[in-house]
């Protein structure tokens, strides 16, 4: 088959093509999800192609949304919900914490509930408040749900298909700033990767630097930039948020005896703080310095204009890794 | 007091047309003249122009059965909690008409989405009611399996539960099982709930959700008047079988201490679901004669006069009154039964007894169907760390 | 396709009434016979049995005024997003009518919770239309001192005002400034919201808590047909002011583009929350002319037939007819107006542009009112940081 | 004025009828909390003597409640909310993390949020699903909202009055597992540390044990036991989880050397990832181990017959200190 050169949004929606062709109990369901293809259009043509029992523009409810969704998995579908911007996944908390993430493990396996969550995440697009949120750690602090984050197009593509092909609830976040960002190469015939797994998407020898999503990019940039310094610095895109995927992760920070962790979510009580405790807790005589935390400030995201100064960049990401050296 | 009564003073502004307080008063005691009532407090039998049915001796019969067992369970299982052998209870005395009358309604193809509350939902639904109490001891979070007996299990956020009945029912829209015609095909699906569950966002959408996709979904709820200490009046300023008008769809209020009328109107509206027409709100009014739970103490909040006015209701003498008066039972048939609870009472308590802990290391299983390295790594630890204790014992 | 229409195929299960969407109709184009309205789309005047008043020369005109006002800011806006002065805007086009005649029918004690599209109730309540763009310019989140004009900022997660609204209003009982008669004192609340929020459960539990403590609260839902992509008909299946019906309070539908019709109808419910009588939803049924916001594209989903018959209905043309026909404005009035806009069109561009962006450092401030150590730290690290580049520089 | 004996039930439902005797403007509501005084009778005779309209019962909605609250401290009123329990918070959780903790941010400080959202937290009561959890991390995730707990008597009536004083909003976790538990001498003429102080509970030289609410308990008997081992356990309980107040606990482990978390919330992302990973990043030349974290389980909460396995005990945690030892 011939590879073709794709956008994040495009990959995605192909896979969730993908995964509706192959399996007829795959539903999406949403906020403008059908004739708008959603407001991003991921889920373009899709309504059209498969029908409006397949592709539900819902009522204006989150909770409803996923609730709904809920009961349709307990009837054997597959939903994969859209929420339409981070901040506005809250009304839905309590079904996704108590419900969703909970009735595998209250009927002690008997109830499956294989549903997709899939939350556009991350700042930089200029919003108005609630749309450049970053939720992951609450969702990854709870038990029963799995958490994953897609960076490039080719992942998006494959991961969708795996987040929807697997029997437990997946939190889908897609980095929204990329979804017209870049354009990669997908092999359609290739094998993916499992799921659930982080990448070292720049082997180095010096600091190993972990992202997820958007902060991907700038981790690259950072290592290019540190290059040209003759700093040699190992990134690793987590892929997978819970369950974190620690060995590459350990292995490489054994290697290195450094680490640092960029994400867009506040610092505290970020992923940033469990990477940091897992890490310091298994390598902990391979650390030259404790590991460093480069993310949103604590505090809310804030107006627009500003936003580039709340959200890591290059310049933040290199200063950690100076501070690093420093120690 | 700043707050002012509903239907207070009249200012001389342009109408906006009576509150419905007004058109409707407010609840009252003994339901108001909408309550749909086929067998009278007294035992007798009245008619109704639009829900009125026969019912053969063996029915009538069935349902008396199933009210005095299903009360057994609950006593048996207060009396268990007090001896220590449940953490806590949920009493459904009062209650076992507007269950059972809700449960026998159902066919096998349905599925029901109880609260806490349903044993006697559970025991129609031919649930073994030890599993029940499994729930309440603490062993597990609910012991059944929903699929043998399309039978969720319980929920305790209040109101979750119904947005996923009405995302089942789109599910059985989209399975093309409804308005086929064929009995064994076309499919309802209830939610239950309370009185004060009807306050609950999740509630009031899985309304909008339901009439929006005209899904095939009974919401019935048991208006027993309390909310643990909270009375109905706190919920809803008009009867809350009304509702269901403000979203478009109908609603009724039946006495719920009536087996028979619950259960020709629960009938009723799954059969308008499974012919295609969607959902209906059926209220059952009636009254929570025990305690909130085993820990609740009522005394703190209402008066024991009303609870005595409502045990002139009660649902099960109505009916035994009403078979007896008309030959339908006599003396060894209401034995039988007294045996037949005493029998069931007998295994519960044995059964709870005997009911093993659970394994502490369960608790790590089935977090996920695909379980992950992380939380093995963890179950393995934490098996080791039990192991240094069996080690030193 | 496996959803039943409502009101399809009747089944001959005993009744339970007609569905309310039998009784009144889905939503029709026309708002249906329940429409209130003083004013045709064709300028003629006509009367209603309940809600009709007289309104003089210089109110009219003033209506007209801030109908034209409002549009301008709003084009204004629309234009500035274009030139890339503003991230996005969400365009009230069409809607003047509704937000004028509601913020006018407003007593300075009363207090508002909009939404994210009120500019002309922001305007009514004298917010600088300059602060409403720096929200959507992205140099702050709402600029405006809510305690100023009894407006508060706006809300962008749909539905989550209205609950604020009943708790004010619920403070405002505990203040007693409900009822006295007063007419300085009397204070009614304001909730705006859209026909898409009327859905989430917030809406829905605003309407229990202000139903059951009987709170002087005004939900006035701008039903504008659509929710960006959704039409009306998604979240609602019979006329939208029929949802208060089962909360147990009046519910009207005003015609949105009649600032008369809806100036009466707010300022009666309005009356009736500050004389205590409780809630009211206002319907005001509308249609949004322009795109959701900036960013939306309509014509992906919806008939430009649709949006042609409704411009048809404008609500400032139907004034001009009015004004013009009765003798009440002549040319010299209307060019005055244009000027005005004109020149307030000219300060907002001029204003906008000039709008300073925020310090960076500013995202540390307000997080609390009692500042932490914490966060202090935060802001120190970050100023230090940032003058490692000054330096640099 | 003379002290008396008080249970923590009885300490918080002192400090409620304090404060609202001080202050008019101090609101009560939630599901129960009028006649009956609430579940676990903390609001006990505050409506008998309050007023029903000082004292409110709600309808059942905790997004109504909350968010009524809001418009209620907008109107000028100090409300203090009740959860009934920790699992029942996630309706609320939109108003919580959208409105409640962002009010004063939006409003740049024009419209402050005094607002009190008492939770009975934690587990070991032998309760069904959702009535022991432990909910913090996620509050604390959060900027704009504070969040303490308390873990005795005395400090239940101080601190709650403390937090109805302060002019943000408090997130105000109970150990409800100590509710009746044991009794401490209060002498309400004393003069309470500050709310956002951590302390200092049993003074130590070879490690620091963190511990907050219901584990303070724990913690103490921990270092009892050590001490009969001859090993010097420092006991800090936290009081405040956000902000954390570091300098008591930072300064602690550059004496010992060694640090121990201890939560109820699951492991994953808990307070003890921050701590770890701040303590890590502020003491790295002064640690002798890694900090280790005992606490909840990486699994929803389990049934109660099982649930003293799930919850941090005085094994594990003796069981980490020697683990940190032996590092
Ligand atoms: C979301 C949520 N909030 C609070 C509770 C605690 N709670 C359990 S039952 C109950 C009262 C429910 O009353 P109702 O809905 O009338 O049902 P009933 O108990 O009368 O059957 C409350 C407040 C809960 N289970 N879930
Ligand atoms: C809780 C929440 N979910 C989703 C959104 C995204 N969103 C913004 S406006 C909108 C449509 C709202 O429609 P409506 O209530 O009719 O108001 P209108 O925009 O028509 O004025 C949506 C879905 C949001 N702001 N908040
Ligand atoms: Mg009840
Ligand atoms: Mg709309």
């Amino acid at each position: 088959m011939a590879t073709q050169k794709i956008t994040l949004a495009k990959g995605l929606n192909m896979g969730l093509r993908k995964a509706m062709e192959d399996d007829p109990k795959v539903l999406l369901m949403g906020e403008d999800v059908g004739k708008l293809g959603g407001v991003f259009r991921i889920t373009d043509g899709l309504q059209k192609d498969f029908g409006e029992d397949r592709v539900i523009d819902s009522p204006l409810a989150e909770s409803g949304i996923v609730g709904t969704a809920v009961g349709m998995a307990m009837r054997g579908y597959r939903p994969v919900v859209e929420i339409q911007f981070d901040g506005f996944v809250y009304p839905a908390y309590d079904q996704i914490v108590c419900q969703v993430a909970k009735i595998h493990f209250r009927s002690q396996g008997r109830v499956k509930m294989p549903m997709v969550i899939r939350i556009p995440f991350g700042g930089g697009i200029g919003a108005v408040e609630h749309h450049s949120e970053s939720p992951e750690a609450q969702f990854a602090h709870t038990p029963g749900l799995k958490v994953v984050a897609c960076s490039n197009p080719v992942d998006g593509y494959w991961m969708m298909q795996q987040a929807i092909a697997c029997d437990d609830p997946v939190i889908f976040l897609e980095p929204k700033r990329q979804y017209h960002a870049d354009k990669a190469e997908l092999d359609e015939s290739a094998t993916p990767e499992p799921l659930f797994t982080s990448r070292i998407v720049r082997a180095g020898t010096d600091l190993t630097l972990l992202a997820y999503g958007p902060t991907v990019k700038t981790a690259m940039k950072a290592a290019e930039a540190a290059a040209t310094e003759g700093r040699s610095i190992e990134v690793i895109d987590l892929r997978t948020l819970s369950p974190l995927d620690m060995a590459p992760v350990l292995d490489s920070v054994r290697r290195t005896g450094r680490a640092v962790v960029t994400h867009e979510a506040h610092v505290n009580l970020g992923l940033g703080a469990e990477l940091s405790a897992r890490i310091t807790e298994e390598c902990f005589y391979s650390l030259e310095a404790p590991v460093l935390r480069v993310g949103g400030f604590d505090t809310p995201y804030p107006p627009s204009r500003i936003e580039e100064d709340f959200l890591p960049d290059l310049d933040r990401v290199l200063d950690a890794v100076d501070r690093s050296w420093e120690f | 007091m700043t707050q002012q009564s509903p239907g207070g003073a009249q200012s001389d502004t342009p109408g906006f047309g009576p509150d419905l307080v007004e058109v409707f008063g407010p609840s009252q005691q003994d339901g108001g003249p909408e309550l749909i009532q086929l067998l009278t407090p007294e035992g007798e039998r009245v008619h109704h122009h639009e829900f009125d049915q026969d019912f053969s001796a063996e029915e009538l019969r069935g349902f008396y059965r199933d009210m005095v067992l299903t009360r057994r369970i609950d006593t048996e299982a207060t009396a268990l909690q007090r001896h220590g052998e449940l953490g806590i209870w949920a009493q459904l005395l009062g209650q076992e008409a507007a269950q059972i009358g809700a449960g026998r309604a159902l066919r096998p193809q349905d599925y029901v989405f109880p609260t806490y509350r349903e044993h006697g939902v559970a025991w129609c639904r031919g649930v073994d009611p030890l599993r029940l109490l499994g729930l309440f001891r603490g062993v597990d979070q609910g012991g059944w399996d929903p699929a043998a007996n399309n039978f969720a299990l319980y929920t305790i956020v209040i109101g979750a539960q119904t947005l996923h009945a009405t995302g089942y029912a789109m599910g059985v829209q989209r399975d093309g099982d409804v308005g086929t015609g064929d009995p064994d095909r076309d499919t309802a699906v209830v939610a239950h709930f309370g009185d004060g569950a009807s306050s609950q966002g999740d509630v009031n959408e899985a309304f909008i959700f339901a009439a929006s996709y005209n899904a095939p979904v009974v919401f019935f709820c048991q208006n027993n008047q309390w909310a643990i200490s909270e009375p109905i009046e706190r919920q809803s300023r008009i009867p809350l079988y009304q509702r269901a008008l403000g979203f478009g769809f109908p609603g009724v209020r039946v006495d719920g201490n009536d087996v028979l009328a619950t259960y020709a109107v629960t009938k009723a509206a799954l059969q308008r679901a499974r012919d295609g027409q969607g959902p209906t709100l059926v209220e059952a009014y009636t009254y929570r004669m025990g305690a909130h739970t085993t820990t609740d103490d009522p005394t703190r909040y209402r008066l024991s006069n009303d609870v005595e006015s409502w045990k002139l209701k009660d649902p099960i003498a109505r009916v035994e009154v009403y078979l007896r008066r008309n030959g339908l039972a006599d003396d060894d048939f209401l034995a039988s039964i007294q045996a037949e609870a005493d029998e069931l009472g007998h295994t519960l308590r044995e059964g709870c007894k005997s009911m093993p802990d659970p394994q502490a290391l369960s608790m790590f299983d089935h977090v996920y169907a695909e379980e992950t390295d992380e939380l093995r790594a963890q179950r393995e630890g934490y098996a080791a760390y039990l192991e240094t204790f069996e080690g030193s014992h």
